[in-house]
């Protein structure tokens, strides 16, 4: 599990230039909201944690296609499924390559962006804390969808139409920390909702990818 | 002798077609078996069956948990790591930590620290094919190897191949072309097993 | 004698070829009688004037919506335990009625909500969660079509149905609590309107039984269509050596 | 020309699902911002213009990815290459293809979601109008993009970082005129400099593209 | 004779790497030439370079335009698409409405409707050395074409090709494997061009 997990991460940091480019790709973003909704400060603030989640989900969408879709054509996974390790963790093992090059980096550059977006002081924190426990579930519910597209070339557009229903629990629980973390309104509800969600997710979710990569390499 | 595979009344589909039926034999340890037949027969995937990454239709494979190792068309290799990182990699994941006697095995030494998406044709195959060695794997399913292959490493997998059954290993080959591996090799006809008998899904006959 | 023995498909056949027609007749009269009696024999209502009788179709379709989905949850459960094609077929053809049901809830919703509340749209727990459930049908359909294999596409369309039901269910808790506090939406809560009126509770139980007989005709002809689909394809394979 | 336009198309609706698939990501997005924004109906009514021209951008780069690197993985571009066509027409029959497949959706589907994100009755004219004359220019650039980021596995990050900046400008003006439009105030000069930029835009840019895609197959 | 290629001292690279020097040669309408040589040599490279897929070092190629159709080590295949389908993409491409000879000549017609994902690889091969056929050029440039095929298969592309040498047609050639295609067949043995100088980018005398 190891080895698939450092192959993925050299793999990224090789081709998709890893951590730098997807930090940029959040702060591109970040500028284009800003430039698209209209220099309005005031909105903005009101909209910054939001957007940030968005931003979020969409940078999972970007790369979620290629976890298993380049394995599979190259016949990679073929050999990872007759290797001596169970498929379970070398789903995981990819969701954790994921997380590393999307959620992560998200996680660190979104102070910068709250600050370019006007969040106010208060809402850091909880912003950083809602992105850490909610990205890990983004990243492994996006396994999913991609163990289900598997095989299915230009799978793009059906994969965000099957996963983004299924983000829609996480996005809600963590925008709503950000959000009342940002005008410091209780927020324990969303919070253990969000930290449950997470841990029921990577605790299970993996079990039913590996049945769906079987199914889908049979 | 001592039998690592034996399959009986192996009977094989894809997408609603029965490809084979009745295919039986037995693999001894040191012995090598070339199949042989028309493309679209059904060898790909017969390999595919009996590797285990697809199920038969019918029929019985006995083997030992974990025995094969596979080789398939596809070469499965990553053109944005370098020839020794992709060879390390599946090093790692088969708990054996020398890839020297593979690169050496298959005259990749020179390549060892080219991105394998340079490679050219054949070289990229001497690279799939010396996963087999790292993965020290009882018994070989190889699909069509010498595929892209000049003489001379045609001439090096034969060796390889032979020093595997010598240690006690065994094969199951595939290939169009002419592979010259001693005594202990056969050559099978899959021709043989033809079938033309269509299935839809697994549960077919209820539909009728 | 069990009642797995239908899960044969021409068994099947049989038994929804005989029991079809009374079906289909049990859900005309029911949905006659509900809709007009609701539309021509009630008052118009105090507060909503005339557009309260959008209701009759408004809540049968929101309903079979839901349960539309819960029966596609069974069937896919049925199939990946004990492998009954029909099952699979079943949960197939169940999809598009439970779309369109949605759709419809949806449009009469919105058609409703302009005269009451001013807006075609507002984001209201409810309404949102039915474009949540919109959207879960719409993946669910768009996974069948893009598998090749029936049964590849049957698992993995099944196991899609189990996950996202837990997280259907997950989305409307969180749907709700998104938008507590808010005082979007305090109209919609209609349960104090059908206490008021029995006048409208009682057409509006026969236009919701003309719906689920209604469903189970659409499903049965979905499935026998299905399983036609199916069995033409065995054949043809056949005949192609 | 025609063959590569009809085959691209015939590809994007076997395998992508087509039309039917990108209507619904868009809807998917809106509501994503919505619940990520919170369901204030003044807030989204504010910001609906500029989110949707940010789709719009969004839903480009998903797609861009695989305008060029299918056909380049398994040597098709070479044959089209060596083929009795201009290279320039194949870049345009491809960005043709791709406008087809989101920039039409997104502008059919656009008055939808202005709907569900609250847009100004005054506003709908003005942002279909500024979604038809934009996209194509979105999708112009982006096949540009695509042809330099040509052979680079998992291109995906590294190609928005490219692109995006690209965007910027068609962004302005797109979202200028749609916003404008919503409260109704003048919006001549955003209209002709988004009209120009994508005359300019579709006229020069696929002469570029060809360029760069003949030194990338070298 | 009428000469439909000739190439006068031809020096290609790859990645800063020259691979073979002074290549000189000619060929005549109605002929073929197998090149061999040894993985790696540049053969590939090589045939990239005649066609004007990749410039060359330095050296000459005489050949009127639009002379070449390429068979590479990519099948070019799209999955997605039915075999006959693709067909007739590359005969609109080419202006050539009749894809039922080229079907045929591969033995394709019964698997016109299939989609080419679904075909065994020397399907896949078949029906990507189809496209030649539909190309109505005079001279076919094949990388090893015969990977894959059946030995039946293989005699029909003999045939083919043969019959494209007798309408006139030129073919040049890349196999590691044996192809019978008559008198007017001549074997070049690539390897003696090979070249070991490394330069670095085509500018590169510039940093010296
Ligand atoms: C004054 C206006 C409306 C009234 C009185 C009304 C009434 C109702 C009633 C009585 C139900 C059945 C509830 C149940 O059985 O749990 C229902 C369900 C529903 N309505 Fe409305 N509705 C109104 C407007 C709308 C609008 C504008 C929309 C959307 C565009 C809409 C969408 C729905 C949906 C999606 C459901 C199903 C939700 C569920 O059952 O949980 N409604 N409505
Ligand atoms: N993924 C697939 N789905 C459905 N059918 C397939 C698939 N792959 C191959 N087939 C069909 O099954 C048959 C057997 O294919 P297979 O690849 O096993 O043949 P093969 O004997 O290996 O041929 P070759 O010598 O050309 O490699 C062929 O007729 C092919 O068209
Ligand atoms: N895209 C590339 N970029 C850089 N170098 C390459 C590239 N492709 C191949 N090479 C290198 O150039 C040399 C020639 O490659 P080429 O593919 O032309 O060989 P070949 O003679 O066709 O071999 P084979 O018989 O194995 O197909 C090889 O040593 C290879 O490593
Ligand atoms: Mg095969
Ligand atoms: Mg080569």
């Amino acid at each position: 599990m190891r080895a698939v997990l450092l192959r993925d991460l050299r793999l990224a940091m090789r081709v998709g230039g890893g951590f730098g480019l997807a930090i940029m790709f959040f702060l591109i973003v970040a500028v284009l909201v800003a430039l698209g909704v209209g220099p309005d400060v005031a909105l903005l603030s009101d909209i910054s944690s939001g957007i940030l989640w968005v931003i979020a989900l969409l940078a999972c969408l970007l790369s979620l296609d290629r976890i298993f879709s380049l394995d599979y054509e190259d016949g990679t996974l073929d050999h990872l499924v007759i290797a001596p390790l169970p498929l379970e963790s070398v789903v995981l093992a990819k969701a954790t390559a994921h997380w590393l090059t999307t959620g992560l980096p998200l996680g660190l550059v979104s102070p910068l962006v709250g600050l370019m977006l006007g969040l106010p002081a208060e809402g850091y924190l909880w912003l950083v804390l809602s992105l850490a426990l909610g990205t890990p579930a983004l990243s492994v519910i996006g396994t999913f969808g991609a163990a289900l597209t598997l095989g299915l070339k230009r799978g793009g557009l059906l994969l965000s139409v099957l996963i983004l229903p299924l983000y829609v629990p996480t996005l809600i629980f963590g925008a709503e920390v950000a959000r009342r973390g940002s005008i410091g309104i209780e927020l324990q509800t969303p919070l253990w909702m969000l930290l449950g969600l997470s841990f029921g997710v990577v605790a299970i979710l993996p079990f039913a990818s590996a049945a769906v990569l079987r199914i889908n390499l049979r | 002798m001592f039998m690592v595979l034996s399959v009986q009344d192996l009977c094989i589909a894809r997408s609603g077609q029965v490809l084979m039926t009745d295919v039986n034999f037995e693999l001894a340890a040191g012995q090598a078996l070339i199949f042989k037949g028309p493309n679209g027969l059904g060898k790909t995937t017969f390999l595919r069956v009996i590797s285990g990454l697809q199920p038969a239709l019918s029929g019985k494979i006995h083997a030992k948990e974990d025995s094969f190792a596979y080789t398939a068309h596809a070469d499965g290799v990553k053109p944005s790591l370098t020839v020794a990182e992709n060879l390390q990699f599946w090093a790692d994941i088969f708990d054996n930590q020398n890839i020297d006697t593979a690169l050496s095995a298959f005259g990749l030494n020179d390549l060892k620290s080219r991105f394998a998406g340079l490679l050219s044709a054949g070289q990229k195959r001497r690279l799939c094919l010396a996963r087999m060695l790292i993965s020290n794997r009882p018994v070989w399913v190889l699909d069509e190897p010498s595929v892209s292959l000049d003489t001379a490493s045609v001439t090096q997998l034969e060796e390889v191949i032979k020093q595997h059954l010598q240690n006690g290993g065994a094969a199951l080959i595939v290939t169009h072309g002419h592979l010259d591996l001693g005594p202990s090799c056969k050559t099978v006809n899959l021709g043989e097993y033809k079938s033309n008998r269509a299935v839809y899904g697994d549960g077919a006959e209820a539909f009728l | 004698m069990s009642l797995w023995e239908y899960a044969n498909p021409v068994k099947f056949l049989n038994l929804s070829g005989r029991v079809l027609p009374w079906v289909a007749l049990l859900s005309a009269i029911c949905l006659v009688v509900g809709l007009i009696w609701g539309f021509f024999f009630t008052p118009d209502d105090y507060r909503m004037g005339s557009t309260v009788k959008i209701i009759y179709i408004h809540v049968p379709a929101a309903l079979m919506a839901i349960n539309a989905w819960f029966m596609m949850l069974v069937a896919s459960l049925i199939w990946l335990i004990r492998r009954h094609h029909v099952s699979a077929l079943a949960a197939k053809a169940a999809a598009p009625v439970g779309l369109v049901m949605t759709l419809i809830a949806l449009i009469t919703g919105a058609i409703w909500g302009q005269p009451m509340w001013g807006t075609w749209w507002a984001w209201d727990p409810r309404l949102t969660s039915f474009l949540i459930l919109f959207q879960f049908y719409i993946g669910y359909l768009a996974l069948w079509k893009a598998i090749e294999n029936p049964d590849s596409a049957a698992d993995l369309t099944s196991i899609l149905c189990i996950v996202g039901s837990v997280f259907a269910v997950l989305s409307r808790y969180a749907v709700n609590f998104w938008n507590q506090g808010l005082h979007q939406g305090a109209s919609l809560s209609l349960d104090k309107e059908k206490n008021v009126a029995n006048e409208f509770y009682h057409p509006l139980l026969f236009s919701i039984a003309g719906f689920v007989f209604l469903f189970l005709v659409l499903v049965l002809i979905g499935t026998r269509s299905e399983i036609r689909i199916r069995r033409a394809s065995v054949i043809v394979a056949r005949k192609i050596r």
